[in-house]
């Protein structure tokens, strides 16, 4: 690897360049490009073609917030098993039992997840 | 001589509602009796349960009107499903107030058919759980099935009758 | 032996690829290209005429060789609006406001007799024709349109989108013509 | 109804459950037809269901009291257009049987053949948006390919593909071409392949039966009560057909079984129609086997109109033709109801004539109209995507709902 350094990056960048360049050139042309009428009906929101009644935000019931974040909590867990797939070779016994560990501890917190009765769903 | 089917059913109702049977006929092999409006509910809740008719479909209920008696009748047809036999009644009220009592509590099927014949006849149901428009624009005030009301309708200017001979 | 290559006449290249093999054109023309060939249909579909675009959606007849492969159930992210159908008096407000909330630029195909005149219902509870309440770019006659008749006016649609200018929308005739309908 | 929210609402009363109202409205993709629920929602059960229809209310009735006998059949074909055939050949029954003309077997037998097409072509339509609703996107795509045939054999009978308008009082205005027999013929070798195909896809499959099992059920009792005929009647368990009930048109010929459901859920619904399409393609088969020859319309001058070169070339033909045209045709008065089994349960025409030129009272008996009825009782309680799967499993169709 002889260029060692931020170089061996650049091809990186170039693609979030590219990504970012693209999001943003086809963002600001349709919006400059699209006509727009701001009417009074229009800003409304669409009711399947009916006047629409009363307001969307009411209180929901709670457990589908538990359920959203019970979910990112458990998929953040699964990000951080992705480094430790790919080096599984080079850490060995060693970082085994580390993720161990730190699956345990997020083990043991599903199962008073389960106990306390928070993703029982039929009320 | 085999009893038809009509005299069958003649039979069984006079045996309670002797006076309220206008008359009978058989149409096209199909029995219509025509009735008074008072105890049509009763009338039919005793042909459901009577263990010699048993009608107990209701195979459609519709209004009709008719202008020369100056009256609207409504029909109501039965039938049952064992021995296939079919029965039509015909109760028939005053233009001016046409009310009759509905058929909700005895058949929750004929909801929707009352409400039909109220929206196209005016033909009031009392006890209906809710007697409103069903088909047509609730800002509606005619009863466009009445024979008086044009068919048309009189925004267009382009199909004027020169053109259709009319 | 005569040379194969004799009788083999090389097509000369169609009109404007002769050089490089780039185009030098008007930005409106580029953007009329793009939607054209992208057109998101919200299939407005009431009776027989909905059928028959089933039919045309299906694989024998298949809109989605012209580009509306998408269709879009909400205004939102609409571009034409195809009405399909009979519309009676009590789904004209529906049908105004569905029309209202699609967003710019937008185009109406109004398909079969029944949306483009009221068919053979002229009776008391039907509309007239859509027209009455909202305008409409291009008419498919039949009851029902085949579905060659409905493709056949989705590409007269995809003609007015290509040749369109890019200010039209903000034009005064335009809004002169919408606030006939009652449409600021 | 309307509802104000005011800020109160907002905080939450743990006593009182707070419901939500969702519009499932006229212009929505899951409900295949134009009509509208109010879903009263508590989290996603519904809680009660209102519906408004007559969206697209067309006043089928009125207008066939300004049209004469043999005009009011293109209303008919746009009642139930999925299987518009069977509603043409209901009404010219209907016609027949106030005018008491005795019709050739062959035209009976012809008619049979048609109207079990036109049964398969619906029960197509209402399967094929079953498996969409739960999700099998690719059993649509084959199935619709079918009804194009089918489509394809309508334009050879009578010229147009949906709107078939096909028949006239008395038989047929053209024989069956060998062509048609031909396309009729190819449709019965293929389509068994394509429907077994679909239904291996489907009737066994885990996720479509987890989905449509107990989804929207209805007891037989409750079913009757609300006067359900159909296949829906039938997959609730009660074998009612007036196929079998009141054979007509020579349907006591051929034998064929009623399918009949247990507990009337979305699934029974489906297997039934899935079964009524084998029983149809039998009925077929069985009619094209033992079809005799003979006339293709019933000889009744005065109301079948003649063909053209017979009008032209001798005058009763002539007079016979501007008599029916024109209308003049004395009609016998009196009452009749004639039922069919269509393609969503028993299709009643009630016709009371004057003797004039045109019905004094038409009063269509629509299935659909009257068994959508029950559906705010068949889904409460139940999540609201097994709603929308009820919803379209009953077949409901807009044009025949509000006719």
């Amino acid at each position: 690897m002889e260029d060692q350094g931020l170089i061996q990056y650049a091809p990186i960048g170039l693609m979030f360049l590219f990504a970012a360049g693209f999001v943003g050139v086809t963002m600001i042309a349709t919006h400059a490009l699209g006509p727009k009428r701001k009417t009074a009906i229009k800003l409304e929101s669409f009711e399947c073609g009916i006047q629409p009644q009363g307001n969307a935000r009411i209180p929901f019931n709670i457990k589908y917030f538990l359920v959203a974040l019970l979910f990112v909590l458990f998929d953040v867990e699964v990000i951080f098993m992705y480094p430790w797939a790919v080096n599984f070779r080079d850490l060995g016994i060693p970082g085994f039992i580390e993720m161990i560990v730190f699956m345990s501890a997020l083990l043991i917190g599903f199962f008073y997840i389960i106990k306390k009765g928070a993703l029982k769903w039929e009320d | 001589m085999e009893v038809t089917d009509l005299e069958k059913i003649v039979s069984v109702l006079k045996e309670k509602y002797e006076e309220d049977i206008l008359y009978a006929e058989m149409l096209y092999d199909f029995p219509t009796i025509s009735l008074k409006k008072e105890k049509i509910v009763e009338i039919i809740q005793y042909l459901r349960d009577n263990s010699e008719t048993k009608f107990e479909f209701l195979t459609t209920l519709c209004g009709i009107h008719y202008p020369e008696l100056n009256q609207i009748a409504v029909m109501y047809q039965l039938h049952n499903m064992m021995t296939g036999k079919r029965v039509r009644l015909k109760t028939y009220l005053p233009i001016e107030l046409p009310t009759v009592t509905s058929l909700t509590s005895v058949f929750p099927g004929a909801n929707w058919m009352e409400r039909e014949t109220y929206d196209f006849f005016g033909v009031i149901f009392e006890g209906h759980p809710n007697l409103k428009r069903i088909l047509n624009v609730d800002e509606m005030i005619i009863f466009p099935l009445r024979k008086e009301y044009p068919l048309e309708d009189q925004v267009r200017e382009d199909k004027n009758d020169a053109m259709f001979g009319r | 032996m005569s040379t194969l290559t004799e009788d083999i006449r090389m097509a000369d290249r169609p009109e404007g690829l002769e050089g490089q093999g780039f185009f030098a054109t008007k930005l409106q023309t580029v953007v009329g290209l793009a939607r054209k060939n992208s057109i998101w249909p919200l299939p407005f579909a009431t009776s027989c005429c909905g059928i028959e675009f089933m039919a045309t959606m299906g694989a024998h007849y298949d809109l989605a060789r012209f580009g509306s492969e998408r269709l879009s159930f909400s205004p939102r992210q609409a571009d034409l609006l195809m009405v399909m159908g009979t519309i009676a008096k009590k789904m004209g407000p529906v049908l105004r406001q569905v029309y209202e909330q699609m967003a710019e630029p937008r185009w109406v195909l109004s398909v079969g007799a029944c949306a483009s005149s009221g068919g053979i219902f002229d009776t008391y509870s039907v509309l007239q024709g859509i027209d009455r309440i909202i305008p409409v770019d291009v008419y498919v006659p039949g009851c029902p349109p085949r579905p060659e008749q409905i493709i056949d006016g989705v590409i007269k649609i995809q003609r007015l989108v290509e040749t369109e200018s890019l200010r039209r929308r903000d034009s005064p005739e335009y809004k002169a013509m919408l606030n006939t309908y009652g449409i600021e | 109804m309307e509802v104000n929210h005011t800020i109160e609402d907002h905080i939450y009363q743990p006593e009182e459950k707070r419901y939500s109202y969702l519009n499932l409205g006229p212009t929505h993709p899951a409900t295949h037809g134009i009509f509208q629920n109010v879903l009263k929602m508590d989290g996603e059960i519904i809680v009660e269901a209102t519906s408004t229809i007559g969206y697209i209310h067309r006043a089928f009735e009125k207008l066939a009291e300004r049209r004469p006998f043999y005009q009011i059949t293109p209303i008919t074909d746009r009642m139930n257009y999925c299987s518009s055939p069977i509603n043409n050949i209901g009404w010219h029954m209907t016609v027949e049987k106030l005018l008491g003309i005795e019709i050739p077997k062959r035209v009976q037998y012809l008619r049979v053949i048609v109207m079990e097409l036109a049964r398969i072509a619906d029960h197509i339509i209402c399967n094929a948006v079953i498996g969409i609703d739960t999700g099998a996107l690719t059993g649509f795509v084959y199935m619709f390919q079918q009804r194009e045939e089918i489509y394809e054999i309508y334009e050879h009978i009578c010229g147009a593909r949906l709107t078939s308008n096909v028949g006239r009082i008395g038989g047929f205005e053209r024989d069956f071409t060998p062509r048609t027999w031909e396309k009729i013929d190819t449709f019965l070798n293929n389509f068994p392949t394509v429907l077994k195909e679909f239904e291996s896809l489907l009737s066994r499959n885990r996720i479509f039966m987890d989905r449509t099992v107990g989804c929207g059920p209805i007891t037989a009792e409750k079913a009757l009560s609300y006067s359900f005929t159909g296949p829906n009647l039938r997959a609730a368990g009660v074998d009612y057909d007036v196929r079998v009930a009141m054979p007509y048109s020579s349907y006591d010929d051929f034998d064929f079984q009623i399918p009949v459901g247990k507990n009337g859920d979305t699934y029974d619904r489906f297997m039934v129609r899935q079964e009524e399409m084998w029983q149809s393609l039998s009925i077929i088969k069985q009619a094209i086997a033992k079809i005799p020859e003979g006339p293709f319309h019933a000889n009744v001058p005065e109301f079948y109109l003649p063909p053209k070169e017979e009008v032209y070339n001798n005058m009763e033909a002539l007079i016979y033709h501007f008599k029916i045209v024109m209308g003049e045709t004395d009609v016998p008065k009196g009452e009749v109801y004639h039922c069919v089994e269509g393609g969503n349960g028993e299709l009643g025409f009630y016709l009371i004539s004057d003797g004039g030129r045109q019905p004094f009272r038409l009063h269509f008996r629509r299935p659909c109209f009257i068994y959508y009825q029950a559906f705010p009782e068949m889904v409460k309680g139940s999540m609201l995507s097994d709603a929308i799967l009820t919803m379209s499993s009953m077949n409901v169709i807009a044009g025949e709902l509000d006719s």
